[in-house]
């Protein structure tokens, strides 16, 4: 088994917790896993990126030319990232901030979810990040939603634990729009 | 009459500008731009600018431009 | 209808790279007023720092060079003792300035070298993601204070303008405020002072703007200005702190 | 031991995690990315465990901060990144020169010059040959994962101890940014007791810690000494990795990150039948220049691939037998090669 | 028949190898001093800088380390954070502190550092054969600034002193002169002073002595004398700049 | 040109003259022996000349004055001593990165760390491996007279100025102390026009000097550009002198000092019959390892003799043939090898 | 009666300790000691001397020792 | 023809001007010459040292170990150096200030030479070194004393000149002391 993904978005989309709940998932399942993030000067610009990549067997860089996951939280990331899934990759993309107008691919698998919209739904905006993850778990098959939950305590902070039902409302939220569990 | 222009591809939604008018004519938008920012705009473009430049000294984007 | 404000002219275009409210687009704006009102755009040599603001050359219309971090007052001594002709100013930050690259700005500034040095103090490293700046104010939290800043294990909040303006070699040092439209005036003609020294080859000037940096210090626009005005200017207090007369010199 | 738990840390903050492991209480840093989380775990941490962090005002001040502190007996260490380390090469040269052990972590991110933050391999040179003057040499790690970020921290205090030597781990940013599952092991050597170091001359004579002989001849024997203890470092020390060399016909050659992406493009080559294997140098200094010369025998061609423009590949030619061939993949500035890139060069030279 | 003067115990017997009529040596007996009235020998770690001290651990028999030229406070500070019992002191010349170890010695100040500094400032750089010193005086001629000092070009003599005690971190700071006798006693109560804030822990204690360099001054040694008096003294004015008192910080 | 008048002049100011003569007129350095003369000429020549000369505060500030100074336009220089030069390495790559001409002279001292103030090789891995970070090279001539004291220093101008590269003159405590007769010549080749330099934007778009790329990509398409003109440097720029190589059973390969040495060895070895020869880098980046190359397809043997423990040795191995024996000959730390000693290695290995 | 005891082998010859003497005690040697530097002695051991220890404070070369 | 000599005494004893004075007799003469003096911290103790070697070929290391002559000008300088001349070696020693008790070697040609007394005949102690150069010139046989006070005209400086004379005196008193011309 091998699975990478790449998230990329604003900053404040909570980029970098998606993907350290899903590496932290990724480990408490057994499997071999890397989280690299974006660093430093690139965050000044106000982006937040991130690759995970997951593996039953050793895993070689952390970092990914061709995910076969790309989800695309704002417009900007749809526009620069939609080119790095491979053919037949998946493309999700949160079509609140971003226009499904502008993909261009014919060759990979492209699913819309209005990730904001139904966080606000939820009534936090901030899910949409976890709104991602059950839609990534739905389409990739790479990791179950439950294991991704399963995970919230480990990356959740002390102090926001009583947030954790809401975040695996979110992320139930994502497997059900992207075509239910 | 007096009034300010905008950028609002420029504008980062600090809200800096909102803050120092003294009539309160800055507003933010919900909607995003380019770089992701809910961008400011004059709230109400016909009446009581006075051109005092507040809103331009503070802006650090330099996205406002004001005429008198 | 007269345009009343406008983008000075040595700017560009281009959006800055900086956080929503961060000073240094401010500070950006107020030397370029400086050089369009001298019209010296087209004579003047940029020193970027290693900080936030290394990018400025983006955004500056005139020539820039790259100084590695903390030594932008040697590269600018090398560049006005080579050219005298030119005008050459230094923009650097809290950590650049006055950590990693003390030696320099104190020497060059003792030695009298006819640049100009703009420092912004925004009490903190923030290129590299807000750990603590000899600037940083007793009790703040950064990455690197994580329990605030302790004098007993991290020493005190350094005033540069303090330590620079008793050196003979001096000829105007100030530390001004961008946190209102009143004092971003003031700012502004300090600055102008410190390039017209220069302009009139009188020797080394300085000017500390003390910005914020919102960031890294965990807040937003409006709080970080009211952390200006009640953190920081009691412990960095404003004004001009020398200022010899061109007389003095010729 | 007990079944452990895995868990997931980021690189840096592996190697804080191991310096504290290993004793080291004493931490003297300067900001740069991308090892920033050094320093600011230690700023945690080190409070905790009744230890010091200072944020020196350079890094100059850091070596230098290091250097005292290894003179009175303390484990201490700093970190920095490739322009930082570039401004250490004085004080290394001292640390050397006075035979004193200290840690340095450079997490080397893309030049040269100021460059850019991205990863690279840009200091191989820097760090083995001796970026400072005179005749020296660094005990260089090369760790690949974020267990070994932690494992090599602790191994770097062991050997700067045994050998009172510098002591580098080379990693990336790769390295310090990301994130993977460690066990943190309880298996720590014992600190040798320092019989030189300076804590008073009490009942005892008064001792300097110097590295200026100026006594006809002096120095000459000091210079020779310190290459015999590298001599014996190069004997004892070395460490390596193989994979799949045994039928091998292409070795491909990478340290660090590289023989990460390495590993994937060699399996990938098993998986189309091709005989190739791959050699990890974990100790870059000392060189497993003897391990590679014997390979070199039955081996047609060694492909080094590094992310710089050619410098392990000086180690690799001047260790193989006369007429090996060895070729070079090399992405600098920040580029990171693909296991996809790996596998064609593995391809169109096998 | 008592002994009323002899060598302290904290020298030993060698010759050294300073020239004739150097200052070196009688700031060497005041450290000594020091160490014996405290009793603190055996648990004193001296740092050596780059400059004609450098050889300093021929004399002293205390534990002392070399550091590169400049470096010395950061030595210092790596020593005293890691083990605080050991009284640590750094002695440097003017090149070696003022100059290129600028930034470190303002740092350790700042930072409070509990560690003693004794900084010989003889006006140039005695080891590498007369070169300008940041304290040279203004017209003194050295081998480069062969035409004497000229602010325009070389800046102005530092004045360290002064520049540290303004720091918050600096408990002693104080400027004596090794000209004669009783200013010698009073650099010797000095002296003593700095090693008894450290010992209180109460934090930087620094003492700078002038001191003659016949050598490099070109002069012979009562000339030199004489040039203390007339030319640096009114420079370089003597006196304790800042005495915190112990009870300020327990 | 008119016969001229042989002066009797020291390695350093030697140096002094070469540079003004090369239109140098900006010197920014800051004492250290065994170079001081240079620095000491130069302010007292300078100001004659309408130049400017600064004791800058530290090495640090002066590589980074001569950064400035290059910047716009200028032809400027500093100059130093091992400790010293370990402090401008990051200087130095930031010059290589920002593609700034710059000359450097390092009057090598011995060391590593203070070390002491007599003769050495041992920063020839600094200066031609990169002692700073990142993948760059400094362009280093090795000069071994001072006649070629004074030569080097102008060819080090023109090769900076042609291929917008720091350059080094990588000479020795002796060779900075010793007087010998050299001539003053004249023909100084004009410096190039400059069309990179911040001279002020004035009826042009800004210029702009840095070596920080961020966007994907750049950085390593300027590595790329970088190691492309060094390429160039190796194509044209190699230099070095042969004694007697043409029916040599075994060459002696030695640089700076250590040639002159080997030179008086070589010509006793002949007077004994021994067919020995001398090869002399006068380049050592780019190193004339093609000629090596050749050479060592009739050589049996080569014999590298350096006052360090080891190091062009590499750069001799990495060039000539694979199964060329190579033997080593050091004396570090200060010891000069005398030509009996030398005479004796080649006895032993011919 | 109060003395002092000068180390001639130690001694440079600098004349610090000479200039200070009130009583100019102090005077130079013609010959050199082994270190190539024209010594310093007491030149009048009997008489005057007051153990005042200026002349040791200021010797340099630590080489006088006050008895009294 | 091939020459190395070393001399060595105080500092003050005129031992670097004695050296480029004969290094640049040397160069007048039309031979390859090097001149290399002691430097740096060793100057600090009070000593100078300088190795000047002469020839009509290329000249390798201006640093001998085994001078062929060795001007000893004061007593540590006899006893640290007397060893490195080679056996038929010339040695000479200031027997004003060196104790020519004190030579060990049979195996050399020593003179002893009162270099200091015959200087402060002719009226100043600082002529020693010419007086050492006299009668090096006599001895070695590699320059002729007239080719050494030819070459004072270019060392010594020129408020200086006036002294020329009495120099000359003195070199012609050290070849009169060592054998006359
Ligand atoms: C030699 C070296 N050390 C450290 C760094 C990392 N670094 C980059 S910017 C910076 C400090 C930035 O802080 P400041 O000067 O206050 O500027 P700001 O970003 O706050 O404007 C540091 C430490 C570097 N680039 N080079
Ligand atoms: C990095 C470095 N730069 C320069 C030197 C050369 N150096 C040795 S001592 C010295 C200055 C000595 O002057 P000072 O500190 O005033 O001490 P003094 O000899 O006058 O007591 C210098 C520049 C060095 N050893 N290391
Ligand atoms: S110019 Fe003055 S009145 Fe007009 S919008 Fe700005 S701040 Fe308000
Ligand atoms: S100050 Fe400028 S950037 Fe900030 S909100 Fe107002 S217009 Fe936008
Ligand atoms: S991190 Fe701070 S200083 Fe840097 S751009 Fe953002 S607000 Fe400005
Ligand atoms: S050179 Fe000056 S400082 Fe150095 S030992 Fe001689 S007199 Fe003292
Ligand atoms: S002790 Fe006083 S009186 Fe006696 S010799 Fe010394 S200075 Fe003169
Ligand atoms: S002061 Fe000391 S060294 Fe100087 S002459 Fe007197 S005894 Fe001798
Ligand atoms: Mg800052
Ligand atoms: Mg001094």
């Amino acid at each position: 088994m091998y699975y990478d993904v790449f998230i990329s978005g604003f900053g404040g989309q909570g980029i970098l917790l998606a993907g350290q709940l899903l590496a932290e998932a990724a480990m408490e399942k057994g499997l071999n896993v890397t989280f690299f993030p974006s660093y430093g000067v690139e965050m000044r610009g106000g982006t937040a990126r991130c690759t995970v990549v997951m593996s039953d067997n050793e895993i070689g860089s952390p970092i990914v030319d061709n995910p076969r996951c790309v989800i695309a939280m704002n417009q900007p990331s749809l526009v620069r990232y939609q080119e790095s899934t491979p053919p037949g990759g998946l493309l999700i993309v949160n079509s609140s901030l971003a226009n499904l107008d502008d993909v261009k691919r014919q060759d990979i698998e492209v699913h819309g979810v209005p990730m904001s919209e139904l966080a606000v739904e939820l009534g936090n905006a901030r899910l949409s990040n976890m709104v991602a993850l059950g839609a990534f778990a739905r389409l990739s098959g790479s990791i179950s939603s439950d294991e991704i939950a399963g995970a919230l305590e480990a990356v959740i902070s002390e102090r926001n634990r009583s947030l954790i039902p809401l975040n695996e409302r979110a992320i139930m939220e994502g497997v059900r729009y992207a075509g239910g569990k | 009459m007096p009034t300010i222009k905008i950028e609002s591809e420029k504008c980062k939604g600090c809200s800096l500008c909102i803050d120092v008018c003294p009539y309160e004519l800055i507003r933010q938008e919900r909607t995003i731009n380019h770089q992701g920012y809910q961008y400011v705009v004059l709230a109400d473009p016909e009446e009581q600018c006075t051109g005092c430049t507040l809103c331009a000294l503070m802006c650090p984007d330099i996205c406002i431009e004001v005429f008198k | 209808m007269k345009q009343v404000f406008a983008k000075p002219k040595a700017l560009n275009d281009e959006i800055m790279h900086y956080c929503p409210g961060c000073g240094h687009g401010v500070a950006h704006r107020l030397v370029a007023e400086a050089l369009d009102h001298y019209d010296i755009t087209g004579r003047t040599v940029g020193v970027a720092p290693v900080g936030c603001s290394v990018l400025m050359y983006d955004y500056f219309n005139c020539d820039i060079i790259e100084a590695p971090h903390g030594r932008a007052p040697a590269v600018a001594t090398g560049m006005k003792r080579s050219r005298s002709d030119l005008i050459v100013f230094a923009y650097q930050g809290d950590g650049d300035l006055a950590s990693i690259g003390l030696a320099e700005i104190v020497h060059a500034a003792n030695r009298g070298e006819n640049i100009t040095v703009i420092f912004i103090n925004n009490t903190v490293y923030g290129m590299t993601g807000g750990q603590m700046a000899p600037t940083t104010l007793l009790g703040q939290k950064t990455t690197t204070s994580p329990y605030g800043r302790n004098f007993n294990t991290d020493g005190y909040p350094i005033r540069m303008a303090e330590m620079l303006a008793p050196l003979e070699g001096t000829t105007y040092v100030a530390r001004m405020s961008l946190d209102k439209p009143v004092n971003i005036l003031k700012a502004r003609k300090s600055v102008f002072k410190a390039f017209e020294m220069q302009i009139n080859n009188v020797g080394f000037s300085f000017v500390e703007l003390l910005t914020i940096c919102p960031t890294n210090w965990g807040m937003d626009s409006m709080e970080s200005i009211k952390r200006i005005q009640d953190e920081m200017i009691p412990y960095f207090p404003l004004g001009v702190f020398k200022e010899k007369e061109t007389e003095d010199y010729i | 031991m007990t079944e452990q738990k895995r868990i997931l840390v980021k690189g840096n903050e592996a190697v804080g995690m191991g310096a504290i492991r290993a004793g080291c209480l004493y931490y003297f840093g300067y900001p740069i990315t991308p090892q920033n989380e050094i320093p600011e775990f230690m700023s945690r941490e080190l409070p905790r465990h009744d230890g010091e962090f200072v944020q020196a005002e350079s890094e100059l001040a850091s070596i230098n901060m290091v250097l005292g502190a290894s003179a009175v007996g303390v484990r201490s260490m700093t970190s920095s990144s490739s322009p930082g380390i570039s401004l250490m090469q004085e004080g290394l040269s001292y640390l050397a020169g006075q035979e004193l052990p200290a840690v340095v972590i450079n997490v080397v991110r893309c030049g040269p010059g100021l460059g850019g933050i991205a990863t690279s391999q840009g200091d191989y040179f820097q760090a083995v040959k001796g970026g400072g003057h005179g005749d020296y040499r660094v005990i260089t790690l090369a760790p690949a994962s974020v267990q070994e970020m932690y494992d090599h921290t602790i191994l770097a205090f062991d050997l700067a101890d045994r050998y009172r030597n510098p002591t580098m781990v080379l990693a990336d940013a790769v390295l310090g940014q990301m994130q993977e599952p460690i066990f943190e092991h309880g298996d720590v050597p014992p600190e040798p007791r320092k019989h030189w170091t300076l804590t008073g001359a009490a009942n005892r004579p008064a001792r300097h810690l110097k590295s200026l002989y100026l006594k006809e001849g002096e120095l000459e024997a000091h210079n020779r000494m310190l290459q015999e203890k590298y001599r014996e470092i190069q004997k004892h020390e070395v460490r390596f990795e193989e994979y799949d060399v045994d039928d091998a016909q292409l070795v491909v050659a990478a340290f660090g990150t590289s023989a990460r992406i390495a590993r994937t493009a060699v399996s990938r080559a098993r998986e189309k039948g091709l005989k190739v294997g791959l050699f990890r140098p974990v100790t870059v200094f000392p060189f497993p220049g003897m391990r590679l010369c014997s390979l070199s025998e039955r081996v047609k061609k060694f492909l080094v691939v590094e992310m710089n423009t050619g410098q392990m590949v000086e180690d690799v030619r001047l260790n193989v037998k006369g007429d090996t061939e060895v070729e070079f993949y090399g992405r600098p500035g920040g580029a990171i090669p693909t296991p996809v890139e790996v596998l064609t060069q593995i391809e169109r030279h096998y």
